[in-house]
């Protein structure tokens, strides 16, 4: 093997005092050759991140490096002046970051800020400059480069975001590219786009990319070698095939068993005798009203959604961002009314609802949000959280909060009813929710992206509480998600959705292996290292 | 507690709290310094500073303790500053409360009110009213009120949009709970923060306002308030500047105290709550 | 197209809030104590029941309530803002002679307190922490702290009187029969003091909105992308932390530039600035109600003007708002 | 009590009499102040103060008034009155002309008294009560002829009252919207040159002035300044020459006159004699008792708001008369500053504490300040004040609709007590709607009888016995309270000279000033 491109030894890197601890990352260690794509996987806290920014001289502000070095090309980097590292950077070392919604300056023109690569490091004529761009754009695949250079980044997709990103990031071909999580917020079919554009640059500029991400899908998909962290450390380092087909660690086996994907879900539909819920010709259209300088819009979020679901059944939805799943189960709980169609729950159509007769209805279905942090309200004590619907609904308050006690100890968090939800991690706030939604005993638990926003490890504990709980008392669920890997593990039917539209609906195994619709199987065919888990299966 | 020690390692935030409550102190402690009436013709008119015992800070054209004058006037200024901020928050956050809940016709019509009343100048506004009403305390707490909600009913509104969405509320929703209820105790506790930081702002805003309106010979001709002291100087700016120039120092004082009080509040509420959105 | 029409309906709420705004302060003026007969007959130190009679059927202030307003209403629909009671000369004529002189105050200053706003936030943004940046910061504090007619009337002891470099008050200098160059300059000496004292407060609020919304801005992603890039830290400030920074701060500006006129009420009294402003504080304390309407429906106009303005200026300097579609 | 402000005053007043002596300069344009902007210039139409003094450069009367209000020539060069005091003929001059070119005859005065002012003007309707008819004998006489003979008729010609405007331009049409409003046509030393709103007014030399070698200026400048402290300083900075009354604060008098080149005059307002009082609401509340109304006025210090409000100008009055008004008795018991009488008097008549509201007349600091003295001296006695801020349309209403307990105004004397003083306590004058009638509502029999003779009683001893009467029983009745004959000040360059000829001071014209520059 080459010598390295960069060499990291025994970085230590110290968080600001009142952190909740003292090391970002410690004692870290690790090569990235040229012509290598090295993954830096690990959960969110893992200090993943860290040492990249260190290595760009982008440090968050308070953090700094107390130990090691940073070689890059004969130099510490660790050591340099802002002026020598800014020489650098753009230069030699490219870096892609994981937002492609806000990495751009939404005020200047897509061409003007690729070409200020050009200009920081003094390269190149300004009209040069431009006809760089366009090739570069033209290199990333970008969909008509020519309007593409004119264009302000909000005039562009997420993807084609990311593809200006790293065109920027390669313009003057640097020797090292570190793309931090650069596909995460991604549709699946773009992210897998995505990592193939990635790849495919690698090996034709034979650059060294380090690349940082969460998902072991994605490591399965584009890795050379891997390094595991956990909790600022190195948990383990080799190359992808030994991480991934004998993990070491006990970390990462745990990681890689977490994995939905990697798991074929068993046929458990059923026939069912009378349906719960059953949507008819439900549609959805959202108007945007027009401001001083924009027209109005319309977009049809549910265009002639029907399905039924069963007693006992888990009913997966699931499609990427815009095709209406969403809308969907807001439709579901009503906190969106649906413009026609009728939902009918257990005989009642609660799509007419309205006011006081609504409320009365509303215990019957109920819903686990996406985001643990946003749907618990920082200034009320969990268990009141909890109590608030039965008290609402008629319960008298102590009791309320009694039972509020018993189903905080059935998700797993006994005795902390009198805490604030800020004292909790996700995973736990998660819980509280699913506690919440239960204690109004409904007919019906929508999921909307439940796990989506937890570390994998913490994913896997939520399901796996959600299948127990399922099974104990016999929930309906309506589980809404943009990942298949998930909605297979956990869904007896899915639905496909697609602008607004059911684009398939079967029983999972069905669903999974013999996808119908071209749309299905593209999607399913996006799973970041799927291949190398049904080989491995 | 961590919210006193986040506000006291703003050191600017702590200064203004040393000042402030040392104006405050002034004002409790004016009726023991000084018990006879900030009116009483005490000694000859247009006494310099530091001439006489008794009249640290001189006298006034008609030989009125300045003295005296300043710390009664704290009293005046501070409660029109607070009681104005008071009327301004009861109509500026059911107002915003109400638009931001429940957006739609509703809030378009609350809106159109809203900035019918930020078309007028506000401080013409304010004018207008206070001679329409003829000044005294309660016609100018009420002409600073009207004039200083329509910013508060915005931020509650905004405050209201951004978390009327947020899923702890739909949870209350999905639950059952009623309007009001999710209004009062959802969503109103989690804007507090910006509205007691707008608050602070507001009250220093509400002494500026009540000290021009005085200047303009529109303050309470019964109450010793600092707006009236420089009012009623200004004509012999020139001859005795002390007259103009400690009320006009109490008021920036107050002005710069209760800001820095505001900005420190707004760090210490604050990161905290862009943590918890993290 | 759809530029020119959305305009057109933007205007057309423009007219509605204009007529509301006539209407309220139509009332609000009637429950004003006295009338402009009585303090027309007051100045003139003598008066009898014929005198105020002839005062009130030359007014129409004997006509019922609902008649005076819809004359008022329907002359003004015609632009016949009537005719000043006590100035006695046509409220339009009046107006429009003051108007310039607020104009050039205010515009001066809010162009004024938005440059050096703008430019001392932003040196604080990038010295914050700093020893110079805090300066800046504590000198902002101490302008928005300081009331504005008390700056006015110290400034006025000071450059005028003391040290005698600057005229105290008025427009221009009456009897120097200056013309063309030597005008301009004249008004230009005159408008220092004035446009300075306002400017100061409201560049207080700019260099700490900029600052804010600078160091606001400086936490967004693309600014770390712009690092990356190797971009110098001056580049970055400037072309991409300011001018995302600056997009709130067009829509304050838009809010202020009405305000000021409100604003100058002050200074005009103070430097006997002869504006629209204390033309307003003159005709409430005459209850010269046609001449009061008639500067609160210019000054909302101006307003809703500036409103319209800032929407367009934000169009331009936001690509999202006009590509929106 | 006189401050070193005051004997400044006589001072600069002896060197300005003798400096008449030098021979006058042609040239030069004088600049002054005028505050509040006036409404219009045409006399007759307006009757502001701020009117009278621009226009009383523009508009003549038939007389002038000296200092000591002695009638002098103006347009009339001589005038008669028959022996029953009943018909006055005046004599006009032969050789004026207005400033359009048309000749001044006797139809312009019969118009502008018989027709103009009675149209316009409720000053000149007070006295055409007492006028039966008006007369062109021929083209330059014109005879007056009295119902009753009337004491202050030969004071009636200030311009003012009955001033001269031109028939030829106003007969036949609607006054109050003539175009020549615009451009006001006198026959005064100074014509009208230009209105720059909200800044200056100018006058210019009327060329073909009739008065031989007059006027001497070229011009006069009233700018126009709305805040008392930057008049001061246009003043401080050369920018204006002449502040006349009432355009600075009295606080920034003393700090003027300390200016080199400066001097101060108290005259020029003898005619109008401005008589500063206290309203007392003879109809209801504590102020109903004649004991309370006396016990403010022994609990005023008026003398301390002399000398600090008014920098020791003016005079504390004797009573109702003031002491430049014809016939004041001087044998009256003054009230002095007696807070102990006071208490006294209101323990008499049982005063429970009620409270009593106190409106200040809202022109400016001087007299807030003072209203503010007024309130802490009537506290000390034990009565409990509140001050109600109005501005002017709020004190008007109040006064006219008799909404107060006590309240601050200023009246003019007009130099005659059948002009100025009596229509304060005459019950005939009880009339809602106007502030300066009765507006504090005394009724007294006897008074009105006396007042009333007094007017038409001829010749001047009769007058004087009934005035001395009445003011007896006035000073024991305390209709209303009397606070201050108001001294107001002059400031000017002492390089202008003749600034004040008359006793109508600067609202007369400036047609004898000149600059010695």
């Amino acid at each position: 093997m080459s010598d390295p491109v960069l060499s990291i030894r025994g970085l230590t890197l110290a968080l600001p005092k009142g952190a909740d601890r003292p090391y970002a990352v410690e004692d870290v260690s690790y090569d990235v050759h040229g012509s290598e794509i090295l993954c830096v996987v690990g959960e969110s806290g893992s200090g993943k991140s860290m040492a990249a920014n260190a290595v760009m001289g982008l440090l968050p502000k308070g953090v700094r490096a107390t130990g090691g070095e940073v070689m890059f090309d004969g130099q510490n980097l660790l050591t340099l002046t802002e002026k020598q590292h800014r020489e650098l950077r753009g230069l030699r070392i490219g870096m892609i970051f994981q937002e492609p919604m806000t990495a751009l300056n939404p005020l200047m023109r897509v061409g003007a800020q690729i070409g200020e690569v050009f200009e920081a490091h003094n390269k190149l004529t300004p009209p040069e400059r431009q006809a760089r761009a366009l090739e570069l754009l033209i290199e990333v695949g970008i969909p008509q480069p020519e309007k593409a250079i004119r264009a302000y980044p909000f005039e562009l997709s997420g993807g084609q975001r990311q593809r200006v990103m790293i065109a920027m990031a390669l313009a003057l071909e640097p020797e090292l590219l570190i793309a931090d999580e650069p596909t995460t917020a991604l549709d699946v079919t773009t992210q897998a786009q995505i990592l193939e554009l990635i790849a495919d640059l690698q090996r034709r500029h034979g650059m060294a990319v380090m690349f940082i991400t969460h998902d072991f899908g994605v490591v399965a998909e584009i890795a050379t070698r891997v390094c595991v962290m956990r909790e600022g450390r190195i948990v383990e380092l080799g190359t992808a095939r030994d991480v991934l087909e004998r993990p070491q660690h006990d970390y990462t086996r745990a990681l890689i068993e977490a994995i939905p994907g990697n798991r074929i879900p068993e046929s458990r539909y059923l026939d069912p005798p009378t349906p719960l819920l059953e949507v008819s010709h439900l549609h959805k259209v959202f108007r945007s009203r027009g401001g001083l300088f924009k027209a109005s819009r319309e977009v049809h979020a549910l265009d002639d959604v029907s399905f039924i679901l069963a007693p006992g059944e888990t009913l997966g939805v699931v499609g990427e961002s815009g095709s209406g799943k969403s809308t969907l189960g807001r439709c579901v709980v009503r906190l969106e009314r649906p413009d026609s169609g009728t939902l009918t729950l257990s005989g009642i159509d609660l799509s007419s609802l309205k006011g006081e007769a609504l409320r009365r209805e509303r215990r019957r279905v109920q819903m686990i949000f996406q985001d643990p942090y946003a749907s618990l309200n920082p200034r009320t004590r969990v268990g009141m959280a909890i109590a608030q619907g039965p008290i609402a609904n008629g319960v008298a308050r102590d009791k309320a909060l009694k039972q509020a006690d018993e189903l905080l100890e059935l998700v797993g968090l006994g005795g902390v009813a009198d805490r604030f939800p800020h004292e909790f991690s996700g995973g736990q706030r998660q819980r509280i929710g699913i506690a919440r939604a239960l204690a109004l005993d409904p007919e019906l638990i929508v999921a909307d992206e439940a796990v989506s926003a937890l570390d994998v490890s913490i994913q896997a504990q939520i399901l796996h509480l959600l299948e127990d709980l399922k099974h104990r008392l016999s929930l309906s669920l309506l589980f809404i998600t943009h990942d298949l890997r998930v909605a297979a593990q956990i869904c007896d039917r899915i639905l496909v959705m697609q602008n607004g539209r059911i684009v398939e609906q079967g029983s999972a195994r069905d669903v999974f292996l013999n996808p119908q619709a071209a749309y299905t199987r593209e999607l399913l065919a996006a799973i970041p290292g799927r291949e190398q888990a049904l080989a491995s299966a | 507690m961590k919210f006193l020690a986040r506000f006291a390692q703003n050191r600017g935030a702590l200064i203004g709290l040393i000042i402030l409550v040392a104006i405050i102190l002034m004002a409790i402690l004016a009726p023991l310094v000084f018990p006879e009436s900030p009116w009483r013709m005490v000694q000859r008119p247009f006494l310099p500073p530091l001439e006489q015992d008794g009249f640290p800070l001189g006298t006034d054209t008609m030989g009125r303790n300045v003295a005296s004058g300043l710390m009664h006037g704290a009293w005046v200024s501070l409660l029109i500053g607070l009681v104005s901020t008071t009327v301004a928050l009861a109509i500026g956050v059911p107002l915003g409360a109400i638009a931001g809940y429940y957006g739609g016709l509703i809030d378009d019509a609350l809106m159109r009110f809203t900035e019918f009343f930020q078309t007028i100048p506000n401080f013409a506004l304010a004018i207008v009213l206070v001679a329409i009403m003829q000044p005294s305390v309660t016609s100018i707490v009420l002409a600073i009120a009207l004039v200083s909600w329509p910013p508060v009913a915005r931020l509650v509104r905004a405050e209201f949009m951004s978390l009327r969405h947020r899923e702890y509320v739909e949870a209350a929703r999905l639950v059952g709970q009623g309007d009001l209820t999710i209004i009062l105790r959802q969503i109103l506790p989690n804007t507090l923060s910006p509205i007691i930081v707008l608050a602070s702002l507001m009250v220093a805003t509400a002494i500026l306002l009540e000290s021009a309106l005085s200047f303009l010979g529109l303050g309470d001709p019964n109450v010793m308030s600092w707006g009236y002291m420089i009012g009623a100087a200004r004509t012999v700016i020139r001859q005795a500047w002390w007259l103009s120039f400690f009320p006009g120092v109490a008021i920036l004082l107050t002005v710069l105290s209760l800001n820095l009080v505001g900005e420190g509040l707004d760090d210490a509420l604050n990161p905290k709550l862009a943590r918890e959105r993290q | 197209m759809l530029y020119a029409r959305l305009i057109a309906s933007r205007l057309f709420k423009a007219v509605i809030v204009l007529f509301m705004i006539i209407i309220l302060n139509f009332f609000l003026i009637q429950l004003a104590p006295g009338d402009p007969a009585a303090i027309l007959a007051g100045e003139a130190g003598a008066t009898d029941e014929e005198f105020l009679r002839q005062l009130r059927e030359r007014f129409g202030l004997d006509q019922p309530l609902y008649v005076q307003l819809w004359r008022y209403v329907s002359g003004v629909a015609t632009l016949d803002f009537g005719y000043s009671y006590r100035q006695q000369m046509p409220v339009l004529d009046l107006i429009l002679a003051r108007l310039p002189a607020t104009l050039l105050l205010t515009g001066t200053a809010f162009v004024l307190s938005l440059v050096l706003g703008i430019v001392a936030g932003s040196l604080a943004a990038a010295r914050v922490k700093k020893p110079s940046g805090s300066i800046i910061m504590a000198l902002a504090l101490l302008f928005y702290a300081t009331p504005l007619f008390w700056v006015a009337l110290m400034s006025v002891v000071v450059f005028s009187v003391y040290l005698d470099w600057l005229p105290a008050y008025g427009l221009y200098t009456v009897g120097a029969g200056h013309t063309g160059f030597a005008l301009a300059l004249d008004v230009g000496k005159h408008l220092i003091l004035p446009a300075t004292t306002l400017a100061l407060f409201f560049m207080a609020i700019y260099t700490r909105m900029t600052r804010a919304s600078m160091l606001d801005a400086s936490q967004q992603d693309f600014v770390k992308t712009a690092r990356a890039k190797g971009l110098k830290n001056s580049v970055i400030q400037r072309r991409h932390i300011l001018r995302n920074a600056l997009l709130p701060i067009i829509t304050l500006a838009g809010l202020q530039a009405g305000q000021m006129v409100g604003g100058a009420i002050l200074t005009e009294t103070v430097f006997a600035w002869p504006g629209i402003g204390r033309l307003m504080f003159e005709a409430l304390q005459q209850r010269d109600y046609n001449l009061l309407l008639g500067i609160f429906f210019f000054s909302a106009a101006l307003v809703i003007v500036f409103n319209i303005i800032t929407d367009l200026v934000y169009g331009l300097a936001d690509p999202r708002i006009k590509g929106g579609s | 009590m006189k401050t070193p402000l005051a004997l400044a005053i006589t001072a600069a007043a002896m060197t300005a009499t003798s400096a008449v002596a030098q021979e006058p300069q042609y040239g030069g344009v004088i600049d002054t102040v005028i505050q509040p902007e006036p409404p219009g210039l045409v006399l007759g139409m307006i009757q502001n103060a701020p009117t009278r003094t621009v226009a009383g450069n523009i508009y003549e009367g038939l007389m002038r008034y000296t200092t000591d209000l002695e009638p002098i020539p103006q347009l009339a060069t001589e005038w008669e009155v028959s022996d029953d005091g009943l018909t006055w003929t005046f004599h006009l001059r032969e050789d004026v002309t207005w400033h359009d070119g048309e000749t001044f005859n006797a139809e312009d005065v019969v118009f502008s008294a018989d027709v103009f002012h009675r149209d316009l003007n409720p000053s000149a309707r007070a006295v055409l009560q007492h006028i039966e008819s008006i007369e062109a004998i021929d083209d330059y006489t014109v005879e007056f002829t009295l119902t009753e003979p009337f004491g202050p008729f030969p004071l009636s010609f200030e311009a003012g009252t009955f001033t001269m405007v031109p028939e030829h331009i106003y007969a036949g049409t609607d006054f109050r919207n003539n175009e020549a409003n615009n451009h006001p046509i006198g026959t005064g030393a100074f014509k009208f040159d230009e209105w720059d709103r909200g800044t200056v007014i100018k006058l210019v030399k009327n060329e073909d002035y009739y008065e031989e070698g007059l006027p001497y200026l070229d011009g006069i400048n009233w700018h126009i300044i709305p805040d008392g402290a930057s008049r001061a300083i246009a003043y401080e900075n050369g920018t204006v020459d002449v502040l006349p009354y009432g355009t600075v604060e009295n606080f920034d008098i003393p700090r003027l006159t300390e200016m080199d080149n400066t001097c101060v005059t108290e005259e020029g307002h003898e005619y109008f004699s401005p008589f500063a009082m206290l309203w007392m609401n003879n109809r209801e509340g504590p102020t109903a008792d004649k004991r309370f109304r006396q016990a403010v006025m022994y609990a005023m210090d008026r003398e301390f708001a002399r000398d600090v409000l008014w920098n020791g100008l003016g005079k504390v009055p004797l009573g109702a008369f003031g002491s430049n008004a014809k016939f004041q008795n001087d044998d009256l018991e003054p009230y002095d500053h007696d807070p102990e009488k006071a208490r006294e008097l209101l323990d008499e008549m049982g005063y429970d504490g009620e409270e009593v509201r106190l409106l200040p007349l809202p022109y400016g600091e001087t007299w807030t300040r003072w209203a503010e003295a007024v309130q802490q001296n009537l506290r000390e006695v034990g009565i409990e004040v509140t001050t109600e801020a109005t501005d002017v349309g709020g004190w008007n209403q109040r006064l006219g609709e008799w909404d107060f307990d006590l309240a601050f105004t200023y009246l003019y004397q007009y130099g005659d007590p059948a002009l100025g003083i009596s229509r304060t306590y005459l019950s005939s004058n009880i009339e809602k709607g106007s502030p300066w009638n009765n507006v504090e509502g005394y009724e007294n029999e006897k008074v009105d009888e006396l007042f009333n003779e007094a007017a038409t009683a001829y010749p001047e001893e009769e007058r004087e016995a009934l005035y001395h009467e009445v003011q007896e029983i006035l000073q024991e009745d305390v209709p209303v309270g009397w606070l201050l004959e108001l001294g107001f000040p002059t400031v000017y360059r002492c390089d202008v000279k003749n600034l004040v000829t008359s006793g109508v001071g600067v609202n007369d014209s400036f047609k004898d000033t000149w600059l010695d520059r």
